[in-house]
């Protein structure tokens, strides 16, 4: 261990900015040959990017570069595609699975790097018209799956294969590339079944011993204590933490992840205390019993969850985890399956109309996708909802045969909530995809409020905009609750901002709600719940 | 062209800057295809083509095929796309022009109860179609092509099959079978085409024709405007929001799908009695051709349309349509005219079809 | 106990064998009914088939390639048809014959394939995701782009000197050009006969190398590549594997062979339909595939044969059926076409509601966890 | 620039398909022979035409011409051998084989059988045919085009 020699990687004072935003600053770290390093942070902590950067990703240079220096073997680096960066000994495992279904592990370990057989007619035609040299093909990913001690058929089809398989292949094929000296493994055990993960972490183990550094990024923090050598904690684009793994235990980690200082103010902290004692009598408003959603990365495997009238309830946890699929499964965007009562009655899942009726809102996380309709004006985007649920806007013509739209009143209400939510633009008959991130979102909640709903779904109402528009959303929300008494369930990634502006804060983790604390908890018990120890344990430790 | 050059290279006056950002979006082709029928306009009278006579000849066309291109709104509307099957709409027509025949109806009565009895089968099949097209959502300009097909395919069966018994329409020596060509003479001919048509020397004005156009287009526009136009709007601009907005998206298709199929009909009701005969069999295979390129060249996108649209694009392919025969016959003595609407018409779709923009749908 | 399992097995197995192959199936059953209706001899029918194998096989083998760059079905091989069309147009004015006749439409229509390909290649890389439409709209545009230069430029600008090829005004070819000097050459070269039945031992010979051409050729870099950009065009590319040099290859090699295609057709048939021999070419060929059991995504060589023979066994008797049946033979005619189409449909309509789906199913697999989970 | 091997093997096979593709046309290349049995006068000389004979070129079906007789006979290629039988004066059966070339450019040629049996060299008997302008194709009126994507459904 102890040589002379510069070290495997080493980052110098990297940081990196997108428009104007500073999302890391200052990262200093080193890496030697073998070393498995524990990357750990919330969401949005700079971990992606900085792995990014470390491997060459597109996005980046696209955005202005970075500042500060790669290392590798002491040698100042710059990679401008991964590519780039395979060539110089790392390998990345990305948390979706980047592998073609329908061919064999081999076919993907080896994908577009072929031993390839030359013959006459390539010659002519080209390189492209190579046979491929299949006998090559398996001894070499065979070399590759035995160098990562773990059994999968190399033959079978990925589609066939069960999940640990597919994480499996895509290690395998990292160091099926020659010279892979570097891996990084984003999140690889977050779909994975406790058997198959331990396989993974033995594997780990095993590449360390043949000199391979890995740079492990996971929520389970136990994975990391387990194999890493040591481990970086990032938080809001800082490392803030550099410790030997033996030094350190969940807790303190957990602390350390999301424990910044929080600015509370002493008097808004008094405040919700006392809202929150107001509201404890009151009834539950929603329960959700048993709900899961099949949202494509956010599932939600079995979640019951009630909710107190006039409260603002926070759903939190890291990406992936499920919390955004609780709102889309309720209001019928994604197909669900449970029971959730509001009011004492039954609503009936995967009917978003029936959910409105019922006079719930819901503003999405995916503005652009499911908030607004980006070819048509402000008015439409504002109106249109409540038209349609409540025949608001409607003039009737020919004794209510036809139902008119009434331009005039529409474009009233949305001069109402452009003046209210401060929306930046030119008229109100501006297309709504000319508008800045921070103004679409005040649209879609001028939506969510021009129904005038008795209970409010409110998905990262924060993501993507800037800190005045930030402020400005959450405030708004919170006198939206205050004053109009509706009952607020807001989900953000940002445990901070939930912190701020709800009552109480439900975690979820792995699909299943894993605590629900009152606001004013310590940051490090949010911390536990979100790598996935319940509550009970989170008080043990 | 050369005033467009000298735009594109006269950069920072702000004027000039608006002439292009107004060419951007208005589409190269469009412009071209615009400025081609100018320049037919010009040249006819130089090379002794009669201008009023033309100008009947595209107002007449215009008239006949309005109401077809008409039929493209609704379901580009909800987001169906172009409707590659019209010919489903023109079949109900043509059940409504047979059986209204068959029942022995003449004058305006016929053309009324032609359109009554095609009301049902557009609705019908528009319905089935509907149906259809909300199990396949992103593929449904393909499959709207091969139902457009095999119904017309299928109706040729039915021709030869069905009872009718009326001497005009079956074929004289088997006495069972329509005519591939049937005259409207008698029947409904000429019943719009002719109602208040203005003459003045060279030009006449269909006025019936257009006007029964204009209704149906003031009616398509009206609906566009209330509650369930809005609805349809949405849903063709973003079926997440309106699925999110309470809105039935499937019902809202399959409405705009029976709206398409019901205009489909009537338009080819129209266009019969103008042209004096119906033409059964093969003859609906490729009527949907022109219609979408039509609306197309009139600037609407895969996911976008409107009334001024329609108006723009049937006036501009009809003028092409009818001009380039005898303007291009009298320059260069070669009738190139239908290799010409081929080009022009398809290349219009496939431009269309391959716009950045409209591809994410 | 055993034999009950086996006969259980069979069970499930043909209700499987049903179930997967509903379009090759119906077919089955539409020539069983028709056959004995029209009262075909088995010998007549067996030669035809054989015939029309040899003649159509080698243009639908042309399908295959961009289905394997997941493409779908390429409805601009009339491209292609049309190149090989104007290869013999040319051949037939310089008066060579027999097969240096074939050969040289052959050679004459690769530079033309290659272009219109590559053209086609491009158009459809700006419309990824709809590429079936959009190939079907290429085909009509360039087929309009060819009746500008055959029946305007062929004359004045590209020299032709039989009147017996050129329109009486002078310009333009006439609706049917006469291919009598080279009519089945090929097949005639080393025909043998079987009872009545003849058999073209040349085209079959080259529709042999062709399917071997196209084994060896999945085994290459090349198809292998697109094969995984069939599949997965964004994994593809992070593999850096050229994904629009890869489809519009595809789609160049599925041009070529349909030009080859093309003028063993119409070496076969004798006569040239100028402005219409091509139009209908893709679709006749898109149908026979899907009648042999391929899909959008999936057909392999199996698919065209058992398509050429269901297909064509169906287009020959169903005239004769209908007459036989009703006195129209009309009918018949009208009932095949209605089935041409009637086959795409279904085959299309099948393979988008099947993508979807596939969707729902996590879902399901969800709630019945949490079944299992209780 | 050095051109790389790739180059020149790709430019071979290029070459390769021009190439075979010329040889094709010479090969495929179709020629009318008009083969006459006429009295015939060439350089000033007259000869007469035979009272039977039976022609074969390139070993095709042998046609029997009697005098004033005119026959066409399609071949391909360039060289061809003619086999002439006939009964001379003296009543004598006689067989003259003699091989002859047809230029490329040439679509249809004359070739004088009383001039091959008086032994004139084959360019001499050979002579290029000058189509007469009248042909049917002129007199029929017009021919519409049929451009209609549904009218073929034949195959």
């Amino acid at each position: 261990m102890g040589n002379e020699a510069a070290p495997l990687l080493e980052m110098r004072n990297v940081s990196k900015e997108f428009f104007g935003n500073k999302v890391l600053s200052d990262i200093n770290f080193t890496m030697k040959k073998g070393e498995v390093i524990g990357l750990v942070g919330e969401n949005g902590a700079g971990k992606s990017t900085l792995m990014k950067i470390l491997f060459g990703m597109d996005v980046i240079k696209a955005t202005g570069g970075y500042g500060g220096d790669v290392l590798i073997d002491g040698q100042k680096v710059i990679f401008n595609t991964p590519f780039d960066a395979i060539n110089a000994g790392i390998g990345m495992v990305h948390q979706e699975f980047s592998l073609i279904p329908g061919f064999t592990a081999t076919e993907n370990i080896l994908l577009n790097r072929e031993p390839q057989k030359h013959h006459f007619l390539s010659e002519i035609f080209g390189e492209r018209l190579n046979l491929l040299d299949r006998p090559e093909m398996s001894r070499q990913s065979e070399a590759a799956i035995k160098k990562l001690g773990v059994e999968i058929d190399p033959d079978m089809m990925i589609n066939q294969m069960p999940v640990g398989h597919k994480q499996f292949t895509e290690i395998a094929r990292e160091l099926s590339k020659t010279g892979t000296r570097i891996l990084i493994l984003d999140e690889p055990t977050a779909v994975l079944t406790e058997h198959e993960a331990e396989a993974l972490l033995a594997a780990i183990k095993r590449l360390s011993e043949q000199g391979i550094a890995i740079i492990f990024i996971t929520h389970r923090l136990h994975e990391i204590l387990t194999v890493c050598d040591q481990v970086l904690v990032m938080r809001d684009g800082l490392i803030v933490k550099d410790v030997p793994a033996g030094e350190t235990n969940v807790a303190q980690i957990a602390k350390w992840m999301v424990g910044r200082d929080v600015k509370s103010d002493a008097d808004e902290s008094r405040e919700k205390a006392a809202h929150l004692l107001k509201e404890e009598g009151k009834p539950v408003v929603m329960s959700i019993k048993r709900l899961w959603v099949d949202m494509p990365g956010e599932t939600v495997r079995d979640v019951s969850l009630d909710v107190n009238d006039g409260e603002i309830l926070g759903i939190g946890g890291l990406a992936g985890q499920g919390k955004l699929g609780i709102p889309n499964g309720v209001m019928g965007l994604y197909p669900a399956g449970g029971h959730v009562v509001f009011n004492g009655k039954e609503i009936k899942l995967n009917s978003p109309r029936e959910c409105l009726d019922a006079d719930l809102a819901f503003v999405s996380e995916d503005r652009r996708g499911v908030g607004l309709l980006l070819d048509e004006t402000l008015e439409w985007n504002i109106a249109f909802p409540a038209m349609q649920i409540h025949s608001k806007f409607l003039k009737k013509r020919l004794g209510g045969l036809v139902k008119w739209r009434d331009d005039k009143a529409i474009a009233n209400v949305t001069k109402k909530y452009v003046d209210m939510l401060e929306i930046k633009c030119t008229n109100t008959k501006q297309d709504a995809k000319e508008l800045s991130g921070g103004n679409q979102q005040k649209v879609c909640l001028a939506k969510a409020f021009a129904l005038e709903p008795k209970f409010l779904f409110v998905s990262e109402p924060t993501r993507g905009i800037d800190v005045g528009a930030k402020a400005l959303v959450l405030q708004s929300l919170k006198k939206f609750n205050r004053e109009s008494g509706v009952t607020v369930v807001m989900i953000s990634s940002e445990l901070e901002e939930l912190r701020q502006t709800c009552d109480r804060v439900a975690i979820i983790a792995n699909g299943v709600v894993s605590g629900i604390l009152p606001a004013t908890a310590p940051s490090e018990d949010f911390g536990l719940l979100m790598v996935g120890h319940k509550a009970e344990e989170a008080s043990n430790e | 062209m050369s005033e467009d050059k000298a735009v594109a290279m006269n950069n920072g006056n702000p004027v000039m800057e608006k002439i292009r950002g107004f060419i951007k979006s208005f589409g190269w082709p469009r412009l071209i295809i615009a400025l081609f029928l100018i320049s037919l306009f010009i040249a006819a009278p130089i090379v002794g083509v009669n201008f009023g006579s033309s100008l009947s000849n595209t107002l007449m066309r215009f008239g006949m095929n309005s109401v077809l291109v008409l039929a493209m709104v609704p379901m580009i509307h909800s987001g169906c796309g172009l409707n590659f099957g019209l010919p489903l709409g023109i079949i109900a027509g043509l059940l409504g022009a047979t059986l209204s025949i068959e029942s022995g109806f003449t004058g305006v009565p016929s053309f009324l109860m032609a359109m009554l009895y095609a009301t049902p089968f557009a609705v019908l099949l528009g319905y089935g179609y509907g149906v259809l097209l909300n199990k396949v959502k992103g593929g449904e300009m393909m499959i709207a092509t091969y139902v457009g097909f095999s119904s017309v395919s299928f109706m040729c069966l039915m021709w030869l099959l069905l009872p009718y018994k009326s001497p005009t329409m079956v074929w004289g020596f088997e006495g069972k079978g329509l005519r591939t060509t049937i005259s409207v003479d008698g029947f409904y001919k000429g019943v719009l085409s002719d109602f208040l048509k203005i003459d003045i020397g060279h030009l006449s004005i269909p006025t019936g024709m257009i006007l029964f156009f204009a209704i149906l287009a003031f009616v398509m526009w009206a609906f566009l405007h209330t509650k369930t136009g809005t609805a349809m709007t949405a849903v063709g601009s973003n079926p997440t929001f309106a699925k999110a907005g309470g809105i039935n998206v499937d019902k809202i298709r399959i409405l705009s799908v029976v709206m398409s199929t019901w205009l489909g009909a009537i338009g080819i009701l129209v266009y019969e009695q103008a042209f004096g005969f119906i033409q059964l069999y093969m003859s609906p295979f490729n009527m949907a051709l022109p219609a979408v390129s039509a609306i197309l060249i009139g600037g609407a996108s895969v996911n976008k349309a409107s009334i001024p649209n329609v108006i723009i694009g049937t006036f501009l392919f009809q003028g092409i349509v009818t001009m380039t025969p005898s303007v291009m016959n009298s320059i260069i003595h070669t009738d190139m005219s239908e290799v010409i609407r081929i080009i022009v018409s398809n290349g219009m779709i496939l431009y269309a079809l391959t716009r950045k923009t409209e591809a994410t749908r | 106990m055993t034999k009950i399992k086996s006969t259980e097995s069979f069970g499930k197995k043909l209700l499987k064998l049903v179930k997967n192959n509903p379009v090759p199936l119906m077919f089955v059953i539409i020539c069983v009914i028709c056959i004995p209706l029209s009262g075909y001899s088995a010998g007549y029918l067996i030669g035809e088939i054989i015939t029309r194998i040899a003649r159509n096989s080698f243009l639908i083998i042309s399908l295959l390639i961009p289905i394997m760059a997941g493409m779908g079905l390429n409805f601009g091989m009339t491209l292609g048809a049309m190149a090989g069309e104007i290869g013999l147009i040319l051949v037939s004015d310089w008066k060579v014959v027999g097969i240096p006749g074939v050969v040289l439409a052959m050679i004459i229509s690769i530079p033309i394939s290659v272009l219109l390909g590559w053209f086609c290649g491009k158009i459809l890389n700006l419309a990824k995701g709809r590429e079936m439409v959009t190939s079907y709209i290429i085909s009509y545009f360039i087929s309009g782009v060819y009746q500008l230069i055959v029946l305007y430029a062929m004359g004045p600008i590209i020299p032709i000197k039989h009147s017996s090829l050129v329109l009486p005004r002078g310009y333009g070819i006439r609706n049917t050009v006469n291919l009598l000097s080279m009519r089945q050459c090929l097949d005639n070269l080393l025909a043998i006969r079987i009872g009545s039945v003849r058999i073209p031992v040349v085209p079959f010979l080259i529709i042999a190398v062709l399917c071997f051409i196209v084994v060896w050729f999945k085994k290459t870099k090349l198809g292998q590549d697109m094969r995984a950009v069939g599949q997965d065009m964004e994994v593809a590319r992070a593999a850096g594997i050229k994904v629009e040099e890869t489809r519009i290859m595809s789609i160049i090699i599925s041009t070529v062979l349909a030009g080859f295609g093309m003028v063993i057709y119409l070496q076969n048939m004798g006569t040239l339909n100028t402005y219409n021999s091509h139009t209908q070419i893709g679709m006749f060929c898109i149908a026979a595939l899907l009648v042999g059991g391929a899909s959008v995504d999936k057909a392999s060589i199996g698919n065209v044969f058992l398509g050429v023979i269901l297909f064509h066994l169906m287009f020959i008797v169903a005239p004769k059926a209908g007459m036989n049946l009703i006195g129209q033979a009309q009918l018949g005619e009208y009932f095949r076409v209605f089935v041409s189409y009637a086959v795409i449909t279904v085959a299309l309509v099948m393979y988008e509601s099947k993508k979807r789906r596939a969707n729902s199913l996590t879902g399901l697999k969800l709630a019945e966890d949490q079944e299992v989970a209780k | 620039m050095k051109l790389s091997k790739k180059f020149w093997l790709r430019a071979a096979a290029v070459a390769f398909l021009i190439l075979l593709g010329v040889v094709m046309f010479f090969v495929g290349r179709q020629h009318s022979i008009l083969v006459d049995n006429k009295t015939t006068e060439i350089d000033g000389v007259s000869y007469k035409a035979l009272d039977v004979c039976e022609v074969r070129i390139d070993g095709g079906d042998p046609e029997e011409l009697v005098p004033r007789d005119r026959i066409q006979i399609d071949v391909m290629d360039q060289h061809h051998t003619l086999v002439v039988s006939y009964t001379d004066a003296n009543w004598e059966e006689k067989k003259i084989k003699v091989r002859f070339t047809t230029p490329v450019k040439e679509e249809m040629m004359v070739l004088s059988i009383p001039a091959v049996v008086a032994g004139l060299p084959m360019d001499k008997c050979l002579t290029h045919f000058e189509s007469q302008a009248v042909t049917v194709d002129q007199i029929e009126q017009g021919e519409t085009i049929q451009i209609d994507e549904t009218t073929s459904f034949d195959i």
